[in-house]
């Protein structure tokens, strides 16, 4: 069940590495003034992929800031997740162009494919669903985005055959 | 310290009676002192003004030009005419109540003031009876204004928009004073106290408190 | 590259890079703007630069791969210029990159199939293709030419000039002064004069000594506006440039961008953009050796559209939660950090150069009086010729959707334009020969916005349409008034019934209303305008609010409360996909036999329609 | 009665500062409700106040400037603000008028809106002589100020991290790099001796080896460290600004003592192993330190280990730390060695968050994490480990060859040692509390003690390293401050009069927040100084002080007395008083006021800090002064933002009570209660109930001879003996009981009654014997007290002895009178 080939591992390990930067190392770049507690959170929660009780400790110490007021940011804004995110995010864009074009439709049937509402994460932790409001692609409506990848002109169809791959 | 020039009068007037303000005053200010009552709900004179509940709107005139503006922010410039009680002042307040009615229904002042402008019922759906909070946001700023602690703070925006502490769990940084009742303006925050203060008597080691 | 210390070093670097330019060498533009990348653009352009690799190619042969920003015609996308020939492919595919190699690079033979045709004619360059015929490019005259990552590239084509010519020949008051001339109005939405706005910045300043900031709003939040995207990610130094001259104009240190985290590849060039710049010395310490010191930090907006409102943008590049403030004392007066602060549009920072370089007289004769210049548009929704076009200002309504746009695909009829994102107005058929100008926009209850443009046909429905910006805007509210936070809900909860056939017509008039306390009573320019989506529809729409009331029926089939689905027997080729994917598994039928829908069980959830590939569900 | 009246209250004398009272009309909340026409008349007619004013709202821009220009005009030096609550509005006040010659401490707001105009009934004039009673008292106490000057605090040397934990080096790096001189003293100098330690408080943590090197190398490098090498912490002298510390040496050689501005405690808690339980046995069952010491040794085990979060099984809170370490080491053995294979027993009630990129982590190294259903607990056995599957409910079983238990923790023996030297009140295995009063809010952001580590609550060596860093920042702000000549102490903050502190050590034995240090003084006993940086103000402590040495500065004991004299003075026979403190009765009034919530008009509330502010004397003096009745109302028990206010309160008060009953006034007419601020339908009963009882008893029947027999009272409750065997009853800050611990109550109090009798008698008799001058036959004597001869005859020779009283013989019979100087 456990086993691995020597070789494999070790390449897999380096790749482990890579994504876990130490929380110090991304406040280092940030001078300790209020003013750079969105740029951290945005950094931390890029590596981390959501800010923990911990971590806003730390940003707040290092920054100068009440964590009440790190509280209220991070709930103001939407980019900021409080519990962890799914392996995949999936973004369904609800743009103008996409709305038109029944981007609601793909969301709401994205919901009752993962069986989880927009903004969650489902129980596996495999995917987040997040809906966006316009990542400049509306020439290609509606728009998924899956993690990085875009997937234009789509449909309730292609995105569930999109997800069942990964 | 402002550097403010104390002894320049500024001349307006509200609702045509002629009015006197330093600078720095505002026209809810100035109202009060010449004892013109003007409906308030977010303000409280400890803290900055926020111009939240927009109750105190008032109508400035300037010749043609007409706008609705918030007296408890908005500085009187020479020449300006205030009403405190024209249609559109009244329409904003009158629409402002009724939604108030829909979304704190189990509050008491705001039912009085609601009476008030002959707002007594509302056609808006309830989300939930027993809430009392307009999220006026008085309580935050006393905490962190008046008692230098931020104890509380208000989490998300717009409709989701609530009082809270970080991670919704009882802050150890709240000092339990209590000003946040105090200044509450509808009571609602006598239902969250506990929330937000927790056990106090359980209360060691270090929590959320900077 | 070495560090520019002079005036004249820019100018003789711009000549050899001019002249190295001009030598004829080959070159190859994929356009990577966000439209093209979205379909796979840069997979095209990781095949051509893997075929030259493989290839190895002659030098006098071997193009230059530049992956530039966008070109704006984005519904042909992936879109390859080649140069020096000037022929434009569109929609590219990978697997077409080995024949272009061969075929047009090697033996500058034309592949007709990859030109772009339109109504049975073919055309070999963009500039006779009709979309960009009728266009005007001053903002984004660089986005799609130059390759943003590449400073060399843009200092052949001109950037950094303007700011030479500032430092060199001209006072800050003159700077001022020369913007004041043009007439440019803020791009943002709002239209306020950009030359008077410094002037207050700069009076405001010499009251009260201190730090003053110029600050850009790439925070464009819009949903389906995506100009100041493309300006960012295409050619990101007009951006830079721009705020240097205003930095010199009121002599501010520091200045911010402010960009949408939406925009990844925006901020990417943005940053790369900077650093080259204050490698070679146009920006940071001493640009080029004036002795003059400014310096530009990126802030990534974190999903909050209301940022792009000035008072939450400085909050939040305060690191604050985006709550607005009452406006009373300017922002150009108290900005951020409570000083003294320009914040213009990106878009209208990518025409200050221009100003400076042509002067303001010569831009102040393009567009009409009073809104003088060019303004890019977003073309979006229900047309032929999706992208981003830039025009001169007062072109009619009409020229740009039907002209350039190409006008409504498929058997659809143009029903209005929607112009100024949420904050904006629904501009009916009737006045689609409307002047696009802002004063024009205004009289007719819309705005001219950011530049979002968004077309609708006969099978949009206004009410919903007015619904969707009100719940964009709801979501999107900081929460902090309450004629806001409430105020949308509740104008949502009458459209709610509107499109579910509830409410009365005297449910309009109260509307109206609210309407009206909403816009007076809220405290910034997100509620103040939130209403115009649905007082414009209700001006020239009404009769649409009517029929969901009274008929109890959505004219256009979107209301899911009052449409019904069904299957056209004629069409239907019984495949049983829809009855396979159904979630309420209310659509029977026998193989191969057209099928039926339980009305009473189907919720309306258009998976039928959307997958069906008869095209045989209908709506009613 | 009239040479009492001034006993304890200042002296305003020639250069007493002019008083102004300013009303608030409150738009509609006060004016049309207190007829403040009238209240300015009565007023007017106070000596002690010189102008009276009335305003629409003195809280705002309008009404402040007019505050400002009458101060100005008038020369007025103190101001009553008569409006809403203090304890909102009173800071605006402060900081609005502080550059007007009003500082802080000459401002008293009266909450006429929330104590008269929205919750009593009556006429306006009725509630306008009421108010005015209130604001007299206010004024009087606002005279009674002797103000003390601002106490600027400097910092004089460098700043000490003691204790030696990890925290040592964070904080020495922030230091350090704000360029401030700083002294580690550490156990060891050799930075891999620390690394090597590193596991016996963290375990597991081999990913912080490196930037833990980097730090103590960046600490080393600088010249600004200077690190010592030390025995023993022997003992910590002196305050804020300015500490001496003193660490034991080898044998021959004398203490090494180093004299530094500020104390940073760094202070590692321990780990134990689970003994026997759990199957331990050190070897192949082991515990985290264990394991990481293995690992150490041995490398990472090639072999089948179970890490088995057991702390919810020990009861302990802190599985989420246990599987933070669990899972730290479960990377490093699956990374390196391949045979190894990881799982992670843990029960379902933990919530365990691993981000994303920790899944997939967790995936490709093959760590397992495996829930269990936590109402069964999982047996031990040998090489297996049975467990309840959360999701089927069947017993499993998952073998191991070696298996993890969670460490006990500890805050240590030696640190508890440190922190008590610090001024830390501990208790035997309870982890060091930080900040566990709550403050004023002048105070709060203060930190009193600066203590960072794992002995103040088990965590992350991260945690640890960023507590370190935010106390070298707390610090680094206050040097900062310092020099620029910013740092004050808050104003109200106790101070010792050396001259009066006999060095009993009472205060020091009751005080919770640490401030009262003894000094290094000639003689036996050392006399106390308070670290106002560490000083809270609860002010129960000055309360106690048998010899009046301890003092709240600008909100003494003087003042109350004044207030309570001044109110009782002018209360009508069925008018009741009180005391409310700030966080409990006022605001729970404040709060009643808000609401509009209404009772009963003849109660009368004033404001104290902290109920057990309240002395003996304050107590007595509203007796003395004419009051029937006297209610405390502190906090609720246990929520005392001074510790132990009300606990001292409630003894103090039962002395009052066992006063009152011997010389034949009811005990009821004394009585603490305690109001949560969030209650105020609570408080309204309480304040009911007691006018009730009042009522039913009536005014106490004052002559002449009560009215001497209070004042005796009086005088007892402010003996020294008296308030010496209070003293020991209070309760102490490592007491758990509310009230304070009842072991061998009824002795004490037996002994307590003895010595209050016998010191009563004496004050009685010297009291006489100075209201007649001229000698008197112990015949006399008895018969004017009402005692008996025998016991006035010892006590008479008593006070000879002691050179109180003389005694001369005519006749052969002795005769009595008070000894001249």
């Amino acid at each position: 069940m456990f086993r691995h080939n020597a070789t494999d591992s070790k390449e897999r390990i380096l790749y482990v590495k890579k994504q876990t930067t130490d929380i110090d190392s991304i406040m280092e770049k940030y001078p300790g003034e209020p003013q750079y507690l969105i740029s951290l959170l945005q950094d931390v929660q890029a590596q981390y992929s959501y800010i923990s009780e911990e971590n806003i400790r730390f940003i707040c110490d290092h920054v100068g800031v009440p964590v009440t007021k790190a509280w209220s940011v991070l709930t103001f804004y939407r980019s900021f997740n409080i519990e962890p995110r799914g392996e995949h995010l999936v973004r369904v864009c609800c743009g103008t162009a996409c709305h038109l074009k029944g981007a609601e439709r793909i969301a709401e049937d994205l919901e009752r494919h993962l069986c989880v509402q927009r903004e969650h994460t489902t129980e596996d932790m495999h995917f987040t669903l997040e809906t966006i409001n316009c990542p400049g692609a509306c020439a290609v409506a509606p728009v998924v985005m899956v993690d990085d990848d875009y997937l234009g002109a789509t449909n309730q169809a292609d995105v569930r055959n999109y997800l069942k791959k990964l | 310290m402002k550097e403010i020039d104390t002894k320049k009068l500024i001349n307006f007037s509200i609702n045509g009676t002629p009015a006197q303000a330093k600078e720095g005053w505002t026209v809810l200010d100035t109202a009060r002192n010449m004892g013109i009552h003007i409906p308030t709900l977010c303000h409280h004179e400890a803290v900055e003004p926020s111009g939240a509940c927009r109750l105190c709107v008032v109508e400035a005139r300037d010749g043609a030009w007409s706008k609705v503006v918030v007296s408890c922010m908005y500085p009187p410039y020479e020449g300006v005419e205030i009403l405190t009680d024209s249609e559109r002042v009244k329409n904003v307040r009158r629409w402002v109540l009724e939604m108030l009615l829909a979304q704190c229904p189990a509050s008491r002042e705001i039912k009085a003031l609601a009476a008030e402008y002959g707002v007594k019922s509302t056609r808006f759906r309830i989300k939930n009876p027993e809430e009392q909070c307009m999220l006026c946001g008085l309580c935050v700023r006393v905490c962190a204004e008046v008692v230098g602690v931020q104890a509380i703070s208000l989490g998300s925006r717009g409709v989701l928009k609530h009082v809270s502490t970080p991670y919704m769990v009882p802050n150890r940084a709240c000092i339990a004073c209590g000003s946040c009742v105090t200044v509450c303006p509808t009571g609602a925050m006598q239902a969250r106290l506990d929330k937000v203060r927790g056990d106090v008597s359980q209360r060691t080691g270090h929590g959320f408190a900077h | 590259m070495e560090r520019i210390t002079s005036i004249q070093q820019l100018e003789l670097l711009k000549n050899s890079l001019q002249k190295a330019k001009e030598s004829g060498r080959n070159v190859v533009r994929v356009c990577l703007g966000p439209g093209c990348r979205a379909q796979g653009a840069d997979k095209v352009a990781a095949a051509f630069r893997d075929t030259v690799r493989q290839q190895g190619l002659p030098v006098k042969i071997e193009p230059l791969i530049k992956e530039t920003g966008c070109h704006g015609f984005c519904k042909e996308g992936p879109l390859v210029t080649l140069v020096p020939s000037g022929l434009f492919y569109s929609r590219v595919k990978p697997e077409d990159v080995e024949e272009i190699v061969e075929k047009t690079i090697k033996k500058q033979e034309v592949i007709s199939r990859l030109l772009y045709s339109e109504n049975g004619t073919s055309y070999r360059t963009a500039n006779e293709i009709p979309f960009y015929k009728r266009q005007m490019k001053l903002a984004s005259r660089n986005v799609g030419d130059i390759d943003p990552l590449n400073i060399e590239d843009a200092i052949a084509n001109d950037a950094y000039q303007a700011a030479a010519k500032a430092f060199s020949s001209m006072s800050p008051d003159q700077v001022i002064k020369e913007v004041e001339i043009s007439g440019l109005r803020g791009r943002g939405g709002a239209g306020f004069p950009t030359g008077r706005k410094w002037r207050s910045a700069s009076n405001a300043v010499k009251k009260r000594p201190g730090p003053v900031y110029v600050v850009c709003n790439g925070d464009e939040g819009d949903p389906g506006a995506f100009m100041d995207c493309a300006i960012m990610e295409g050619d990101p130094h007009s951006v830079i440039e721009g705020m240097i001259i205003a930095a010199y104009a009121l002599d501010a240190r520091q200045g911010f961008i402010y960009v949408r985290e939406e925009y990844p590849f925006a901020i990417r060039n943005l940053t790369i953009a900077m650093d080259q710049a204050r490698s070679v010395g146009l920006l940071g310490k001493n640009i080029m050796g004036s002795g003059f010191d400014f310096d530009i930090r990126i802030n990534r907006g974190a999903g909050a559209y209301v940022c792009g409102e000035s008072t939450a943008l400085f909050l939040s590049i305060e690191g604050k939660p985006g709550e607005p403030r009452a406006k009373y004392i300017r922002s150009v007066e108290r900005g951020l950090w409570d000083r003294p602060t320009v914040l213009n549009n990106v878009e209208t920072w990518a025409n200050i150069p221009v100003i400076i370089e042509k002067g303001g007289e010569w831009f102040s004769k393009i567009g009409v009086p009073g809104s003088t210049g060019t303004k890019a548009f977003s073309l979006v929704g229900k047309v032929k010729n999706v992208g981003l076009v830039e025009v001169p200002m007062g072109v009619p309504l009409s020229t740009i959707v039907e002209e350039i746009g190409g006008g409504i695909p498929g058997k659809g009829a143009f029903k209005a334009v929607q112009t100024g994102g949420p904050s904006g107005g629904c501009i009916p058929y009737k006045l689609k020969d409307v002047s696009v100008d802002y004063d024009s926009l205004t009289k007719i209850g819309s705005i001219m916005g950011s530049g979002g443009m968004i077309v609708m046909d006969d099978k949009d429905c206004v009410v919903d349409v007015a619904r969707y910006f009100l719940r964009f805007l709801e979501e999107e509210s900081c929460g902090k008034c309450l004629p806001c936070r409430l105020g949308l809900e509740a104008m949502l909860e009458f459209l709610d019934n509107f499109t579910q056939g509830k409410g009365s017509l005297e449910d309009i008039e109260e509307l109206k209303s609210l309407a009206k306390a909403v816009q007076d009573g809220a405290l910034c320019a997100l509620g103040g305008s939130a209403p115009n989506p649905m007082l414009t529809t209700l001006e020239y729409f009404r009769e649409e609010y009517e029929a969901h009331i009274v008929d109890k029926r959505c004219p256009a089939g979107v209301c899911k409360a009052l449409i019904t689905y069904h299957i056209d027997p004629e069409a239907c080729t019984g495949c049983g996909l829809c009855a396979g994917i159904c979630p309420q598994s209310c659509i029977t039928g026998e193989e191969k036999s057209p099928h039926k829908i339980v009305q009473n069980a189907c919720n309306r959830c258009g998976l039928c329609m959307d997958l069906c590939k008869f095209s045989a569900i209908t709506v009613s | 009665m009239k040479n009492n009246a001034n006993k304890h209250a200042a002296t305003g004398g020639e250069n007493r500062e002019k008083i102004g009272v300013f009303l608030c009309e409150c738009g509609r909340k006060i004016a049309p409700k207190i007829d403040l026409k009238l209240l300015e008349k009565i007023l007017s007619n106070d000596q002690i106040i010189s102008h009276v004013m009335t305003l629409p709202y003195s809280c705002e821009l309008p009404g402040i400037e007019k505050i400002r220009e009458i101060v100005q005009d008038k020369h007025i030096g103190r101001v009553v603000v008569a409006g809403c609550e203090p304890r909102i509005i009173l800071p605006k006040l402060e900081r609005e008028l502080e550059g007007f010659g009003i500082e802080k401490g000459r401002i008293d707001v009266v909450n006429i809106r929330g104590y008269v105009a929205s919750v009593n009934q009556g006429d306006p004039s009725q509630l306008a002589s009421k108010s005015a009673k209130l604001i007299s008292s206010s004024a009087a106490y606002l005279d009674a100020l002797i103000p003390s000057p601002k106490t600027r605090i400097e910092f004089k040397g460098p700043v000490m991290i003691l204790g030696g934990g990890m925290a040592t080096y964070s904080a020495a790096q922030e230091l350090v790099r704000q360029k401030i001189e700083t002294i580690i003293a550490v156990y060891t100098e050799d930075t891999e001796d620390v690394i090597r330690m590193l596991h016996e408080s963290y375990p597991g943590k081999w990913d912080s080896h490196e930037r833990l090197r980097a730090i103590i190398n960046e600490v080393n490098e600088s010249p600004y460290i200077k690190q010592i090498t030390v025995g023993k912490l022997e003992k910590v002298r002196g305050v804020m600004g300015h500490y001496v510390v003193t660490f034991a040496s080898e044998k021959d050689k004398p203490p090494l003592s180093y004299e530094v501005g500020a104390i940073i405690a760094a202070l590692d808690g321990e780990m134990h192993n689970q003994g026997t339980d759990f199957g331990h046995d050190g070897k192949r069952v082991l515990c985290h330190t264990e394991m990481d010491e293995h690992i150490w040794l041995h490398g990472a085990p090639g072999h089948r280990v179970v890490f088995w979060i057991n702390d919810l099984e020990t009861e302990r809170p802190y599985a989420n730390l246990s599987a933070r370490t669990a899972w730290n080491m479960a990377i490093y053995i699956r990374e390196h060695n391949v045979f190894s294979r990881v799982s992670i027993l843990y029960n379902n009630k933990i919530k365990i968050l691993l981000s994303s990129a920790e899944q997939i982590m967790s995936r490709e190294l093959g760590i397992e994490w495996i829930p269990y259903d936590g109402t069964i607990r999982p047996t031990v056995q040998d090489g297996f480990i049975t467990y309840n599957d959360q999701e089927d409910q069947i017993e499993k079983e998952l073998g191991w060859e070696q298996l993890v238990l969670s460490p006990l923790r500890h805050p240590g023996v030696e640190q508890l040692k440190v922190a008590q030297i610090l001024g830390l009140h501990t208790d035997g295995s309870k982890f060091l509390e930080r900040n566990p009063q709550m403050v004023r809010p002048e105070q709060v952001g203060l930190d009193r003690k600066f203590i960072a580590g794992s002995a103040c609550e088990p965590c992350d060596l991260k945690e640890t390293l960023r507590q370190g860093r935010r106390a070298a920042h707390k610090i680094t702000e206050l040097i900062g401050l310092a020099n620029e000549g910013r740092l004050f102490a808050p104003s109200m903050v106790c101070t010792v009069d050396q001259g009066k502190c006999t060095g009993c050590g009472l205060c020091r034995e009751i005080c919770d927040c640490g401030g009262i240090a003894p000094v290094d003084g000639p003689g036996g006993n050392t006399p106390r100084v308070v670290d106002p940086m560490s000083c809270t103000g609860g002010g129960t402590c000055a309360a106690a002080c048998p010899y009046h040495a301890l003092s709240l500065q600008n909100n003494t004991t003087a003042q109350r007395e004044a207030r309570v004299a001044a109110l009782a003075r002018r209360l009508d026979e069925n008018e009741v008083m009180g005391y409310g403190c700030n966080w409990g009765g006022v605001a729970a009034a404040d709060h009643a006021g808000l609401r509009g919530m209404h009772y009963n008009s003849r109660f009368y509330l004033m404001p104290v800090g902290c109920i057990g502010q309240l002395d003996l004397s304050v107590m007595g003096r509203a007796f003395l002064e004419g009051a029937n009745g006297l209610l405390l109302i502190g906090c609720p028990p246990e929520e005392c933002h001074h510790s132990y206010g009300l606990d001292h309160a409630w003894s103090r008060v039962l002395l009052i009570k066992k006063m009152l009953d011997l010389i034949g006034i009811e005990r009821e007419r004394i009585a603490l209660a305690h109001a949560d601020l969030n209650k105020p339908d609570q408080y309204i009963k309480t304040v009911n109930s007691f006018v009730g009882i009042i009522d039913k008893m009536g005014p106490i029947k004052r002559n002449e001879m009560m009215e001497a027999k209070i004042n005796d009272v009086y005088d007892t409750l402010n003996n020294s003996r008296v308030r010496w065997v209070l003293g020991a009853s209070l309760r102490r800050p490592w007491e758990t009981t509310y009230p304070s611990d009842q072991r061998s109550a009824l002795a004490y109090d037996e002994t307590l009654f003895d010595v209050l009798m016998e010191e009563f008698l004496r004050i009685r008799i010297i009291n006489l014997l100075k209201k007649q001058p001229g000698v008197q036959q112990l015949q006399d004597i008895s018969c004017s007290l009402g005692e008996e001869r025998q016991q006035i005859l010892s006590c008479l020779k008593d006070l000879t002895e002691e050179g109180i009283i003389s005694r001369i013989f005519k006749d052969r019979i002795p005769y009595y009178s008070i000894r001249q100087e």
